[in-house]
């Protein structure tokens, strides 16, 4: 009968993560032979996502796709899933050893640079500027602000990085409450990067109070739906993202290929927008990564293009 | 009492049934039962700690368990590969991360019992703030990151590896869960314990020593975690600050599960293995059958209410006319 | 058998100047437990004006029935007649309302309350009929609680009345119980084992309010086990034996041997106990024993074999010296050799392992652990001593120890694995004994230990003690029941003012004596 | 304790001393007000920044929330009870009725939509109190209990997603000023009106704990719920109460989380019930039940807000702030620690 392909996400439910079951699903209908669904822990908490993939090793499916909570905390039972002849893929996992391919929409360094570049640009290449994290923990959060704070030490010298990486905890109101704090801290704050999706949100509603629109430039990764209204209000001047439903559709492509066994190739072509030419490198552990060029910068002009 | 014993033996059994007949056979093969049992010591462990602090009395209740684990896997997997190399002498390197793991959990320990005994803390407050102090510990050494182990051989096959079909882990955590329960039903230490969280007044005059039986309650639940900590770094070949973050509430469900009292003076190891046992087969069953986690949180708060019904409508409490102790 | 017990004994001595129907009529009340049948129709009727006392040995029924007069417990039979009327099911508040008044053994206090709406809340939520959802008058509160304070002649200031029940000892909380009851108009005011706690004084006292209290025609009901206290204070009896009531009658026209006769249904002999050696080697030596505020200079010696009694009133620093002796709260300064040897008694272990035995004065709240099995709570201490190789208690062992004590004590109870709460209050605080026994002490200070015993067990207690003493342990007993002293010590030591005032011959000495000395007034020249 | 005579209640050989002490333990808020001034005055020498109106506006803002989960749960702690349920409760109200509203009636006015989501939440809080009541089982436990069914519910049955076309009156409610100061640096800061839904909360709270026997009550079934009831307090009433007046504040806090947020996030609330609890004790009310009051609950409330909104002004760098917090709450706790063995 079908070959089971089951996508583990970060947290069960999340916008984002809704968005990308559309994908998963629709991959599962289009290709016969195929059944897929998205699965995903109840509570943000890399226990939980090991949990649940140990159950799926037990219950032995073809092939798993994952985006990892924590990818370090996933080594070992992805490990376990290979050596039982599970086809394992990753997404957003670019430091995880113990994955056959792992798929990212892009480089995320590449991706951080961007966000810096545009609040260059924003801020007219100087002023003092901070950054969020959804927390501490989330590999690409940090990977995002690290390489953008690399970017702007070395391309923006007058642009002066003030308390990084602050931990919105994945919640709007945290980003909101911290925002409020940075600028009484730093008065002359003139641009801020968000870590996690809802960041824009809190940090928007934060300087729409403080009367600060326009005055100061937000980037930050969101949900086009999600953040419209600060868009629209100029209250966040852009969100970069990809979409989590083309995402979730290559997954479960590459999943179906490892099980097929076929091969990858250096700019190889998955038939979606964004993911034609896909680079393919040799990954930290004996698997691949495979990395597209999938963003899309979203403002308040081209919002009505993307409704989710 | 023993009605919790016989409601959760049913449980068990009830829940194996049910996820035979509906998940099919697969559930009840080697593999899963494997699997299931080495994902039940971690909690189980820091369930007991809270069960530890709870028969204690006054209150009693440790939240820092999952940071003591997370805390003392991060020590060990930073400090240990300086001493040992994983490579050349695996074997050492994991007796070595083990004891690093308790030491840690020992020193944690103390700071809690002292915070508790000595300083005279409530221990909602002490463990509630050491668990944010031990969890940003864990953040400061790691910025946040995780940190992998990597394949360690004998680490693997503590968890992995099953001897004459049980994974050791499993194994030991039953040996401590023994070890444990055996200590509370038939020492002093545990007889004390659990006269203390009956009537901490007569306790005193009785001439126990208070400070130091709080202290060792404390300090015992820290350690347990500790193993819990090396467990999960075996386990999943890494460590990082916020695993578990859901396992706070998770354990104390298990504890009150089993039938646990708050108030102190109660609780029964066994029953706690048992409840741990149960929400494991619950939630691997759902697992099985695709069932979202959200779903199963909802059966397990309905499955606790069901459990209170049926403990409540006790012959006993039913003829008495007095009230039991509420918390 | 019921009305045949009653009627022919109500013309006798009924001072009542009420009308004919009496305040409270029962008749064949039966109440049944868990296999006990604890009350086996009993009938009787209370009028106003008048005072009752109901005896009987413990699990005789005498809680039982008061739970069932004021609303706590339903009956399982009989009827009850408040003024004539039938009331059917009793609730607390119904009680309240129809004016019955109940202070239980735990005074029914609400710890974490004030004096102030200790005493007087009851009597607004009675008039609000029980609705939570009215408004309190703070006015009046403190107006009914001035009041009431007065009249058991307890401090009025707002420092005391706003001080936390829990906060006050225990006599205090008694008294405070008391004036509740006096706060709210009471038609019948029922006093489980009111004096347990209560000094010489209070007792007065209190017998002082009852007398207000009748005059103003209402009926007091007194569950006590001190025979002599009833006989003081006057009026009518009840006896109940095994649920059943088996005497009825004016209490001054019967002797206190008979009393208990009817109770026990065996003959009981008072007599004094007399030490067997004289001069036997010192045991304990006191020197300058003192604690801040409590007590100084208190300096005695006990021989081997000897009973020494300690009165006086409750801020005269017995208790405390009690405990001081105990290790619970220790001694400031001073000295206290064991069999000469100088012993720091920190904590109640220190106590233990210098041969000193204790039993507490508040059995339920400093003894027991109530829902714990009867033989832990009496090897509790010994834990260490009954260990095996591997560290563990052993269960034979423990098992041995605990039923040869519940023997030498007559402890009756189905099954030493029941909890304790299980036992009626003689029975616990025999079981209290003997924890302190199975330390094996040198030396046992006995803190009240006949607080709430019916007179058979307390003739039991005190056989136990003497024999104790004739095996050569010295025995302190730090008591406020006079006749308990004189009936077991050798000799008596009054305290004052944190200080030793005078220490009589057991054999020189009557009530009165010492009395005049726990009273008098004049300071005890320092160093006695 | 036990040792304290009456008689030298009044008498003045009673050193000043040990008077001030007693003062101290019978007003353990004085304890919370304390560490409120020590933190500000440190943090004011660090960050200057720290002494202006839009900061003060800034805490009361992040207190509402707490401060009325604070209230409700000190009223439960009162009655001997602790409750796990109420960011549960909270956060199925909002979402359920924010989602449902925007759906059928989306021109509803504010107040109304506060009294069902209040209502919401009672009828949850009977649920609670009628289980903790007839279960005869520790409260702790029952509400672990009904946390779970209820997130379990909410997120089975009702949604996951995050909700952002709330509903205008909603919106507007959360923008509504009570005052508005310009600052300095060019910036505005804004004191929302409904900070006042907390003042009101407080004063409701402490007029039914100190002035209707209902108030009694619950202390008196805290203390010792088998004397309460012979002594005619009934027990199941006040049960019932306690968590329904908990479920209303739940309810009202779930709805202001929208219309402050002007989202509504499934996720959110939940987790925070520690938080709320280490407020409620570190305000001096007893774990143990029977004790607490509306202004120390109200402080420690504060006091927690402060110390999780100033380590930015402080410099702290976000890797030690967890480690900060944690050490803050250890050292409050032992304040109070010393405070009862005082
Ligand atoms: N709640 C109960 N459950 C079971 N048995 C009970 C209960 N209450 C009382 N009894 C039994 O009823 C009998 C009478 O008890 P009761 O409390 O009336 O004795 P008492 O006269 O008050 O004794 P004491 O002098 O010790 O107070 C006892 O044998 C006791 O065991
Ligand atoms: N839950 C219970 N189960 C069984 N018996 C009980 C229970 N509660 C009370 N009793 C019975 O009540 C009887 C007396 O209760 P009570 O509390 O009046 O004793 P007591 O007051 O401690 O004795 P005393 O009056 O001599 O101090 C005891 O014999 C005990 O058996
Ligand atoms: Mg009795
Ligand atoms: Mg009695």
């Amino acid at each position: 009968d079908d070959v089971q392909i089951t996508t583990v996400v970060k947290l069960a439910g999340e916008t984002w993560f809704t968005r990308m079951d559309e994908g998963v699903v629709q991959y599962g209908k289009e290709t016969d032979g195929v059944t897929t669904n998205e699965i995903g822990p109840g509570k943000a908490d890399a226990a939980q996502q090991v949990r649940l993939i140990e159950d799926l090793i037990a219950k032995n499916v073809d092939a798993i796709a994952v985006v990892p909570f924590d990818p370090p905390m996933l080594e070992g039972v992805l490990k376990r899933a290979m050596d039982r002849g599970i086809k394992v893929m990753t997404h957003e996992a670019d430091n995880l050893k113990n994955t056959q391919v792992d798929m990212e929409a892009f480089d995320n360094a590449a991706f951080g640079a961007h966000f810096n570049d545009q609040l260059a640009d924003c801020m007219g290449k100087t002023g003092t500027w901070t950054s969020f994290v959804g927390s501490l923990g989330s590999l690409t959060h940090v990977q995002w602000a690290d390489a953008s704070a690399a970017n702007a030490a070395e391309k923006y010298p007058d642009m002066k990085l003030v308390s990084p990486k602050n931990e919105s905890f994945n919640d709007a109101n945290t980003a909101y409450n911290k925002t409020k704090e940075l600028l009484k801290k730093y008065p002359n704050l003139k641009g801020i990067q968000g870590g996690s999706a809802v960041d824009p949100i809190g940090i928007g509603r934060a300087l729409e109070e403080a009367g600060l629109v326009g005055k100061i430039c937000v980037y930050g990764i969101g949900m086009p739906n999600d953040t419209s209204r600060y868009l629209k209000s100029g209250a966040v001047t852009g969100i970069s993202l990809w979409d989590p439903k083309d995402a979730g559709f290559v997954m479960n492509k590459i999943a179906k290929m490892l099980i097929d066994g076929e091969e990858f190739t250096d700019g190889m072509d998955l038939g979606v927008p964004g993911y034609t030419n896909m680079k393919l490198k040799q990954g930290p552990g004996k698997g691949i990564i495979l990395t597209g060029q999938a963003w899309i910068d979203v403002n308040k002009d081209n919002l009505d293009k993307y409704d989710f | 009492m023993d009605r919790q014993l016989n409601f959760l033996v049913a449980l068990n059994a009830l829940v194996l049934v049910a996820a035979v007949a509906i998940a099919g056979q697969s559930f009840i093969n080697i593999y899963n039962l494997q699997s299931m049992a080495t994902q039940i010591p971690e909690l189980g462990l820091l369930a007991i700690g809270v069960t530890l602090a709870m028969i204690s009395g006054n209150g009693g209740i440790d939240l820092s368990g999952i940071a003591v684990a997370n805390l003392a896997g991060i020590v060990s997997a930073l400090l240990v590969p300086m001493m040992v190399s994983p490579d050349e002498l695996p074997m050492a390197y994991a007796f070595v991360f083990a004891g690093v793991c308790l030491v840690v959990g020992l020193a944690c320990g103390l700071v809690n019992g002292l915070l508790i005994s000595r300083a005279g803390l409530t221990p909602i407050i002490a463990t509630l703030g050491t668990s944010l102090a031990f969890t940003g510990i864990s953040v400061v050494l790691t910025n946040g990151s995780g940190v992998r182990l990597g394949y360690i051989e004998p680490l693997d096959n503590f968890i992995h590896t099953p001897i004459l079909g049980v994974p050791i882990c499993f194994a030991v955590f039953l040996a401590i869960a023994i070890a444990i329960g055996a200590t509370l039903r038939f020492a002093p230490f545990g007889m004390r314990l659990y006269m203390l969280g009956s009537n901490a007044k007569a306790a005193r005059f009785a001439g126990f020593n208070q400070k130091r039986l709080l202290m060792t309650a404390y300090t015992l639940s820290s350690v347990l975690a500790s193993v819990a900590g090396f467990i999960i770094a075996a386990r999943i070949s890494s460590v990082k600050w916020d695993y578990g973050t859901s396992y706070v509430l998770i354990a104390i469900l298990i504890a009150v599960m089993a039938g646990v009292r708050p108030s102190g003076g109660y609780g029964k190891i066994t029953c706690v293995v048992l409840s741990a046992a149960a929400l494991q087969m619950l939630s691997s069953m759902f697992n099985f059958l695709n069932i979202s986690n959200f779903f199963r949180d909802f059966a397990w708060g309905l499955l606790l209410l069901i459990f209170l019904a049926v403990s409540r409508f006790d012959f006993r409490t039913l003829l008495s006319p007095q009230t039991k102790p509420g918390g | 058998m019921d009305s045949s017990a009653t009627s022919p004994l109500m013309p006798e001595g009924s001072a009542s100047t009420v009308g004919a129907t009496p305040f409270l009529e029962l008749s064949g009340i039966h109440k049944r437990f868990a296999g006990v049948h604890a009350l086996r129709g009993v009938s009787t009727t209370i009028e106003a004006g008048q005072i009752y006392h109901l005896m009987g040995e413990n699990g005789s029924g005498k809680s039982t029935l008061i739970k069932i007069i004021s609303g706590a417990q339903p009956a399982d039979e009989g009827s009850i007649l408040i003024d004539g009327k039938e009331v059917t099911s009793l609730t607390p508040l119904g009680a309240l309302s129809a004016g019955i008044e109940t202070v239980y053994q735990d005074l029914s206090l609400l710890p974490n309350l004030t004096v102030t709406e200790n005493i007087s809340l009851s009597q607004q939520l009675v008039e609000a009929k029980g609705r939570l959802s009215s408004q309190i008058d703070r006015a009046r509160l403190d107006a009914t609680a001035v009041k009431a304070l007065e009249a058991v002649g307890l401090p009025t200031d707002p420092a005391f009345r706003s001080l936390l029940v829990e906060e006050l000892p225990i006599a205090t909380r008694q008294l405070v119980a008391i004036a509740r009851v006096i706060a709210v108009k009471a038609k019948l005011v029922i006093m489980d084992e009111p004096t347990s706690a209560l000094t010489k004084r209070e007792v007065d006292n209190l017998i002082e309010v009852v007398g207000q209290l009748r005059e103003s025609g209402v009926a007091v009901l007194f569950v006590t086990h001190k025979l002599d206290e009833s006989k003081s204070i006057g009026g009518r009896f009840i006896v109940l034996r095994d649920g059943e009531l088996v005497k009825e009658g004016d209490i001054k026209d019967h002797e206190k041997d008979e009393l208990s006769f009817w109770m026990t249904g065996k003959r009981l002999d008072a007599s004094r106990y007399r030490r067997a050696d004289i001069g036997a080697p010192g045991l304990l030596e006191v020197k300058d024993l003192r604690r801040r505020r409590d007590f100084a200079d208190v300096s005695f010696s006990l021989a081997k074999g000897e009973i020494l009694g300690i009165a006086g009133l409750l801020d005269s620093g017995r208790n405390e010296l009690a405990r001081a002796l105990a290790g619970v709260t220790p001694a400031d300064g001073g000295e206290i050799r064991v069999d000469g040897k100088a012993v720091a008694l920190r904590q109640p272990v220190d106590a233990i392992d210098a041969g000193i035995g204790y039993v507490p004065e508040d059995r339920l709240s400093e003894g027991l652990f109530l829902e714990k099995p009867i033989s832990a709570n009496i090897v509790v201490q010994i834990l260490d001593r009954i260990k095996n190789r591997l560290g563990m208690i052993d269960a034979g062992e423990s098992r041995k120890l605990s039923e040869a004590i519940a023997e030498q004590l007559h402890i009756v109870a189905a099954d030493l694995k029941n909890p304790v709460q299980s036992l009626s209050g003689g029975n616990q605080q025999r079981v209290l004994i003997g924890r302190g026994l199975a330390t094996q002490p040198k030396l046992f200070v006995l803190h009240g230990p006949t607080v709430g015993v019916d007179v058979g067990s307390k003739d039991t207690i005190f056989r136990i003690i003497q024999k104790l003493a004739g095996e050569g342990m010295g025995v302190i007993i730090v008591s406020d029941d006079l006749p308990e002293l004189l009936q077991n010590c050798d000799r008596i030591m009054v305290m004052r003012k944190g200080r030793i005032a005078e220490t009589f011959d057991a054999e020189r000495v009557d009530e009165d004596m010492l009395y005049h000395a726990l009273a008098s007034e004049k300071a005890p020249e320092a160093g006695s | 304790m036990s040792d304290f005579v009456w008689s030298s209640a009044t008498s003045e050989d009673q050193s000043s001393m040990k008077r001030i002490g007693r003062w101290l333990i019978r007003n353990p808020p004085v304890f919370t007000l304390i560490l409120i001034v020590l933190v500000s005055v440190t943090i004011g020498a660090i960050a200057p920044e720290f002494w202006q109106v839009s900061n003060i506006f800034d805490m009361a803002r992040a207190s509402v929330v707490t401060g009325l989960f604070g209230l409700g749960f000190l009223v439960i702690l009162a009655a001997g009870g602790i409750d796990l349920s109420f960011t549960a409760i909270a956060a199925l109200m909002m979402y359920w009725i924010t989602t449902a509203i925007a759906a059928s009636a989306p021109w509803m006015p504010m107040p109304v939509i506060l009294l069902i989501s209040a209502l919401g939440g009672t009828l949850i809080g009977i649920g609670n109190g009628l289980l903790v009541h007839y279960l005869r089982a520790p409260a702790l436990i029952v509400t672990i209990g009904t946390s779970y069914v209820i997130r379990g519910f909410l997120l089975t049955f009702i949604g996951t997603e995050l909700f952002v076309n709330i509903p205008l009156p909603i919106e507007e409610f959360g923008k509504y000023e009570l005052w508005r100061v310009q600052t300095d640096t060019g910036s505005i800061a804004i004191l929302p009106a409904y900070v006042l839904m907390l003042v009101a909360a407080a004063i409701v709270t402490w007029w039914i704990l100190n002035r209707t026997l209902m108030g009694r009550a619950i202390f008196a079934i805290g203390g010792n719920s088998s004397i309460a009831e012979r002594l005619g307090y009934d027990a199941r009433k006040v049960q019932v109460f306690v968590f329904a007046f908990s479920g209303f504040l739940a309810g009202i806090a779930g709805m202001l989380h929208v219309s402050a947020n002007r989202i509504a996030n499934p996720f959110d609330l939940m987790g925070t019930e520690l938080g709320v609890i280490a407020s409620v004790v570190l305000g001096g009310a007893r774990i143990t039940g029977g004790g607490g009051s509306v202004i120390g609950t109200i402080l420690g409330v504060v006091l927690v807000t402060l110390v999780n909104n100033v380590l930015i002004l402080a410099g702290i760098p976000s890797t030690w702030q967890t480690l900060v917090v944690g050490c803050f709450i250890v050292l409050a706790g032992a304040v109070f620690g010393t405070r009862k063995s005082a």
